[in-house]
């Protein structure tokens, strides 16, 4: 019966712990967030999902080999790797991991070798995340998809529009103020941390794990959800904001009809966007380069076949894999914690701040300028695109049935994804 | 924790300065090509490619219309 | 004429031993099954040509630059690897081989150095066994793309059917202490190899080569033939086993119509079957958990586009891949010994004894329920989805023309997909 | 040897024994959750999602539709 | 305002160095070929985009962390790699760097984790290259994709069509021969330089990456972008070479019809094509294996799933990153240098020679057979599939309104493939 | 210098020799192999082989045929 009672120890129960549960629930919160309620299901889905797979006791799916191997294995195992890292084996199992991670190279290929020799071999969604995510290479292609997919025409025929794009990026760096302010509450958010978080405002999925990724990975989890979360959300949290601060009679203001933009343009504008990022602000290129790539090759026309692929099965191969990526780290220990509802908190904020701001720098081109702008587009300058611009021609249409703001919004839109772009370029510089 | 403000405050001048010079330039360099690609730009190559590449994306392929033809034939002669 | 000589060294007839002759005739009978007799064709195509490129003579196409290096390099070079082995260089290349093969970390990254340096590469199909078999990402992967394959409407409509998944699972066991018994006919199956044999009555290709990668990875090559080659066989292994069993009379049982299934219980299956691998049965959660990931993208209906990319390209790129990485394992020492016979012979009477008990389960349930349970079914408990369904429905249609089982053989036949997971899990855990 | 085979005995009662102990579970749980299913499962927001979800599957896209009206036309025009 | 001047030195400009401004010229030129002249632009216009993001300033996108440490980093961290390096601090950044590019595993692996620790990671387009063209995977992965839209019928049904394709390979011999001799007029190709300069004239574009990648890595920009522009210019320069070396009344031959060819011939050329290479030139094995393996997968016709991803998703997704992997090469050091010209004329030699050879090949079979060879066809041995093919057929029909030469130019034109990849085996042979 | 040179003519040599006798084999084979494919090939197994996977290619699928009978039958009833 000696093999019973290692069945039993081999149960998910006998090691599940308090964390791990209540994580499984939060994950099973999201699932239902992306299923029933539709929140971005192509991201929230697998996040959950992997959550899922992150949290389920001993499987050590979002874990290294090493961890599995410190964490479970044998004593003699653990005296072995305790040799390795120079330590006495009574440490304590926490004590040696600890130890184990901030190891040199050298150290780690051996802690390696003896886990993978005691048949532990990393999770699969610990691979993905080193493989993904650490070298930033699945954000950076979904960001070629989503310029494969991006239209610049409407911002090309009104490029003051641009600014709007600009002005609704006050969010992140009032949300990363916030932040420190919190460390006044007890948290603990260093100056990368507060900039990882002032991300969730640019309302750009791509952006925000990206940018996490590199400055504050331990906090990607709660990132990322709230990130996609306050996206799927911006048709409940932006109307109000924008009513509040338009009169009824700005709203029913009737833009100029766009004028048609020439292919040649199209094909120009990703060129110069990538020329002005290389002059300018280098630390954007990764981001912005794999944009403007994708955007030029779906507007030269000329390499159909590729563009086809890396807006289908390219995109959505990395897009399940990042989520996977995501969803492992959503960890008891790195997401039940007070910093946690923090990063909701602020992440909202910055969402509303930054509709704010993009409200209020339209009213203030439509004094500066002859040419109307109906102020409701400026909120579409978050980005979070197609969906904010959908909630202003919606909100433009409330106002005025006969206003389709649509398409004028697409401008800001767009130019909100190149501005949290901007802006991560200027965060990875100063706070990494 | 007040220099991490001042840190923070400064961040954030430089950030939004950034990003506004950023676009501001984009705007100028922006419309300032619009303006050239009108004066100059439909030259012949240009457009020839323009025009060329242009239907690959929403006609339907031969291949398609013929199993569509045939199709359509079927369903008429099972409705005979 | 120097050259010359070079010249005729460098050819393959030169070097072409009668092993890897042999194995080339081999693996053309693999490509002729999978071709001519369309065994299989997705799998024992690229595991047939892979096979053939691995026994490419000094090509090392399935080889490590290392080995390459060792074995073709000159003194020089050899000398310089026996020296970082601290052994003597006259020590002959198997043996600096074989000390390289258990060298730790360090020393192989010095090897593999001094390997690459001589313009010694790792072979291509080397690499994707490496990154893509050895940490058992390609098997998940393929699961989470039949897992956006299945459906478990017949199943959920009638979940007795799981108890034919769960008794079809004994010509696993079966073959495991068969391979043991093997032992005393003078073969040397250790209980981890016995446990990768059984599993092929799993009759579950990626779950095969998910297990044997872990667990014997040198037997791969046979295993993964067998495994492939019987589910091909599965129209010709069940029919008499079922007659056998049967009397003519259960065989014409019409069972009830199918109850109709709500998707709710289609999306909330996938997420019990989950929890409850976590709960009990951790080691089961690598596979389960991407099956379950599959199934749920395809029933939460939110996520199309990744469903289509899932069950289209991504696994039809994993599974090229695959097959050459399986294929690289079929180079003569391994494949051309007494064991693979045996592996045959086991996997052969694993289907059949799993077939049996299956139809013999039905029976016993019959027994048990008012609800009428035609036998035949209890084959398709095996799993080798749809094969053993539709083997299932054309028996029955002997025996009644107007019986058709089709839908009902679906339920065990994917309980058998889910009982071989968990029985992989077990092996996973005691065998490991 | 004979400790092989005997590890082998033990792994397979182990091994049928969890296999059937799951898929029993697995019964039951699932019993339970259809039941649960029909009685509060057809809760407003679920089938609206399950309804608004499910013909993405089956029905051609509206550029396909399209694309085979023009192809009718055509057909029909070149039948004149 | 300490940090306005760090702004100031992250900027583009402050970085930019006149190599640099050069190649981003150079990159968009290469952009208007591929989109204005739509020159190869599948390769061209990845390739240029990659070329305009490795010439980005500071961005580092072609540089591993160890580079990017060592050009950029802090005096500190400066000094901790000198430590490692057992160097002086004061050698400076250069003398550091080319220590370190040639330093063993264990120290590039603590140079490594110390430049991460530093924020430093590895670039996106060096991880593409390192993964994806160090390893030789991309290039073979696009072969399969070629092999499996290659139709080898009109070269089964005119099996001497192969002799042309032979001939054509002159071309690559001749390039070499004059690559070494440009030795004299002061450049410095190696052996494996001229090997790799060569194969441009096989005008086949997986076969020189992947030759040049294992020869003359250093050349890689130079001449990918050669061979994938003649490729292009293929029209222009084939005619007046055609029309030189033949009559009037030659180029009007007509040639007899192609008789129809079966499923099972098109089925056993690739396994009898393969098993020849392994027998006979194991080091085209791993080219034309898997040219032979996606051909293989298209006739045999039992997994059209897989050979409608391999051509399509699988090998667009390669081409993007091959693309982007190779125009991470085109450094303004690699590529601005007296090299680059010769390695643009040889090529364009190589094609002229090519051509050539293959046209007179043709007249000599004539010569030497009844069966008329309408010399036009020659020419299509180069490979450049299918733009030769195409340019013998207007060729042809411009002397003969009425001789359709298409499907015979086919023969020599899949044949120049294999053609080059024979050869490609025997440079990595004897040069590597 | 001329050793470079040298050794390269020898690998010119040694090349196109290589392409030639690689080629005139294959041409040789090649021939065999058709020969032998005309007198045996057409073996039942083989050309059933062929003639089933043939069509898999280029006949629309049912779900095709029955989402363009449903548009035209749409297509028909709006004319109407
Ligand atoms: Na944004
Ligand atoms: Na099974
Ligand atoms: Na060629």
């Amino acid at each position: 019966m000696d093999k019973l009672e290692t069945l039993w120890h081999s149960t998910g129960l006998f090691h599940l712990s308090g964390g791990q549960l209540i994580m499984l629930l939060v994950c099973l919160g999201l699932l239902w967030l992306a299923i029933n309620k539709k929140f971005e299901p192509l991201l929230l889905l697998p996040i959950g999902f992997g959550g899922l797979l992150a949290n389920i006791p001993v499987a050590g799916l979002a874990e290294s080999a090493i961890s599995q191997a410190m964490h479970f294995g044998s004593q003699d195992l653990l005296a072995s790797m305790a040799q390795v890292l120079g330590m006495d084996a009574d440490a304590g199992r926490e004590a040696l991991y600890k130890a184990a991670e901030g190891a040199g190279p050298a150290v780690q290929d051996q802690l390696h070798h003896l886990a993978q020799k005691a048949n532990y071999g990393d999770g699969i969604l610990y691979l993905i995340y080193t493989v993904g995510l650490m070298t930033g290479i699945f954000p950076l292609l979904i960001f070629m998809g989503v310029g494969a997919m991006t239209d610049f025409g409407p911002l090309l025929a009104n490029p003051r529009t641009l600014l709007l794009g600009a002005a609704a990026q006050f969010g992140i760096f009032a949300a990363l103020l916030g932040a420190l302010a919190l460390n006044f509450l007890g948290m603990e958010f260093s100056l990368a941390d507060a900039a990882a978080i002032g991300i969730i405002g640019g309302a750009d999925g791509p952006t925000s794990i990206y940018v996490t990724t590199k400055l504050a990975p331990e906090l990607l989890g709660a990132i990322a959800v709230a990130a996609y979360s306050y996206m799927a959300l911006v048709p409940i949290i932006q109307p109000p904001i924008i009513r509040a601060l338009t009169t009824a009679k700005e709203r029913t203001i009737k833009m100029e009809q766009l004028r048609p933009v020439s292919q040649t343009e199209k094909i120009l504008f990703p060129i110069l966007l990538l020329v002005l990022v290389a002059l300018v602000l280098p630390d954007a290129a990764p981001l912005l380069g794999m944009f403007c790539l994708g955007n030029l090759m779906k507007e030269s026309g000329v390499v159909s076949r590729l563009v086809d692929t890396t807006s289908n099965a390219l995109i959505n191969i990395v897009t399940i894999m990042l989520g996977l990526a995501v969803g492992a780290k959503l960890s008891a220990e790195q997401f039940l914690v007070m910093e946690t509802l923090g990063i909701l908190v602020l992440g909202l904020v910055a969402f509303m701040i930054g509709t704010a701001t993009g409200v209020l720098m339209a009213k203030l081109l439509n004094r500066l300028s002859h040419h109307p702008v109906n102020p409701i587009i400026g909120a579409a300058g978050v980005s979070a695109v197609p969906m904010a611009a959908r909630v202003a021609n919606k909100v433009g249409l409330e106002a005025n049935p006969h206003n389709f703001l649509l398409m004028h919004a697409m401008g800001p839109n767009v130019a909100g994804v190149i501005g949290s772009a901007v802006a991560a370029g200027v965060l990875l510089n100063f706070a990494g | 924790m007040n220099t991490l403000m001042a840190q923070g405050l400064e961040l954030m001048l430089i950030g939004m300065g950034v990003v506004f010079s950023f676009l501001i330039i984009l705007v100028a360099v922006t419309t300032l090509m619009s303006l050239l690609v009108k004066r100059f730009g439909q030259a012949p190559a240009v457009s020839a490619a323009t025009t060329t590449a242009a239907p690959a994306g929403d006609m339907p392929s031969p291949a398609v219309i013929k199993a569509i033809e045939k199709a359509v034939r079927q369903h008429r002669q099972s409705q005979q």
